[in-house]
């Protein structure tokens, strides 16, 4: 699968985290640091028995958004090799709904943009989550109303990347 | 002119369709898009603040202009991740 | 492998990413993120070139500082499920040295118990690495003065975990 | 009284030996320990200032009390991870 995927198949965090640490490590400094984050899908939400989820995506354009994020992510940390994946279709509890790992020669650099792009992913991909609820029921969540183009909203994802030390 | 509209997620469900044709002026905007989606499925009007837009699978503004045969997508407010 | 572990075998971050998930999956809300860390061997370091290294440890001293960590992460993370192993001996390059998992019901936690672990195990792990470089000669890495009571030196890394937003 | 010392890494490597039998008298601390074990290995002495110590693989102080029989390690600067 490439570095930027949505698809209907099971997630690999061990997967991408090897292809982002070998491209890292044939360049410049070598690969010294790999971060990975996995979101995963839980039996409750906000009080409520969930039984499994649907995700939608508009596609080409979730491709294009995952993109810019790593645009976005080369200008503030060059040399960071960044995947990501987002599955679509029916989850389970405790299936993985999105993938990122981080590949850079230190380690600082891996932790904060595993964070940005899961920040930026929930601002502005065209992804979509829809909860099915034990005893019947569902709901479409409501996320950010996505603006590509938002500086206050890509501060914030910088924010809660960067350490305050 | 005829464009193609894409509905995601509650928009879909609530227009009861994904994908609507629209017969429109040449030169509209995508808000003249909306606003002729909406003249067909008023329940969709609610949206109108919180929507989001992309032309040919690019985030657009409602202000771009459409040209003929244009995917106009509308998009509620997103919850990936 | 225990949760806590130092090791001669090679080091699998996936294995230890699902062992924290399933038990951060039958608590209180569930786990709905997993983050991970791993710490690869470089081919290079300050300008050298480096063919392998290896890693010692004073095995009983390094397991209760991992332990103490992990009380620590607990201390301000409360749920949150940590693993973390060590691997000694000789290591090849693009090999781990250090794989940390952890596993919460929100994202922020796992992310920041990351990030602390690796800091606090630089800081007081009792565990030294020996480079050996090309055309010859070896040299210890020295580190930091370890003191597990050091409290500068815990806000140190408890600051680098913790977003600034 | 005699104490066991453990000695890692550099100071391993300087001394040419892990492991160093210390006669010393009873109620001796952790620094007279250290004290006596650079009388016999005056190389291990710059690492004075920087070094930490355990007694029986607990992280200790140098004036810890130690007991016939303890393992006293000795501990150049870590470099985990």
């Amino acid at each position: 699968m490439p570095l930027l995927a949505v698809t209907r198949e099971p997630l690999s965090v061990e997967k991408l985290s090897a292809d982002v640490a070998a491209l890292s490590g044939a360049e410049g400094e070598g690969c010294g640091a790999v971060t990975s984050f996995a979101g995963l899908v839980r039996a409750h939400h906000q009080g409520r028995a969930v039984t499994h989820l649907e995700y939608e995506a508009y596609e080409p354009l979730a491709l294009k958004s995952f993109e810019q994020i790593r645009r976005e992510a080369k200008d503030q940390w060059p040399g960071v090799v960044l995947g990501l994946h987002h599955r679509i279709g029916r989850l389970e509890i405790g299936e993985a709904s999105i993938v990122i790992a981080a590949a850079a020669a230190h380690r600082a650099a891996a932790f904060e943009v595993c964070r940005y792009v899961i920040e930026r992913v929930k601002q502005i991909a065209p992804i979509w989550k829809h909860e099915y609820f034990s005893g019947g029921g569902d709901a479409w969540v409501e996320g950010a109303v996505a603006d590509p183009n938002d500086a206050a909203a890509r501060e914030l994802a910088r924010a809660r990347a960067c350490a305050s030390a | 002119m005829r464009v193609g509209v894409k509905l995601f997620a509650q928009l879909r469900d609530k227009a009861g369709a994904g994908d609507v044709a629209i017969e429109i002026g040449a030169g509209a905007t995508v808000r003249q898009v909306w606003q002729a989606l909406v003249a067909a499925h008023p329940e969709l009007a609610p949206f109108e603040t919180s929507v989001s837009c992309a032309v040919n699978a690019t985030y657009a503004r409602m202000h771009t202009h459409v040209n003929a045969g244009d995917e106009v997508a509308f998009l509620p407010p997103v919850s990936g991740g």
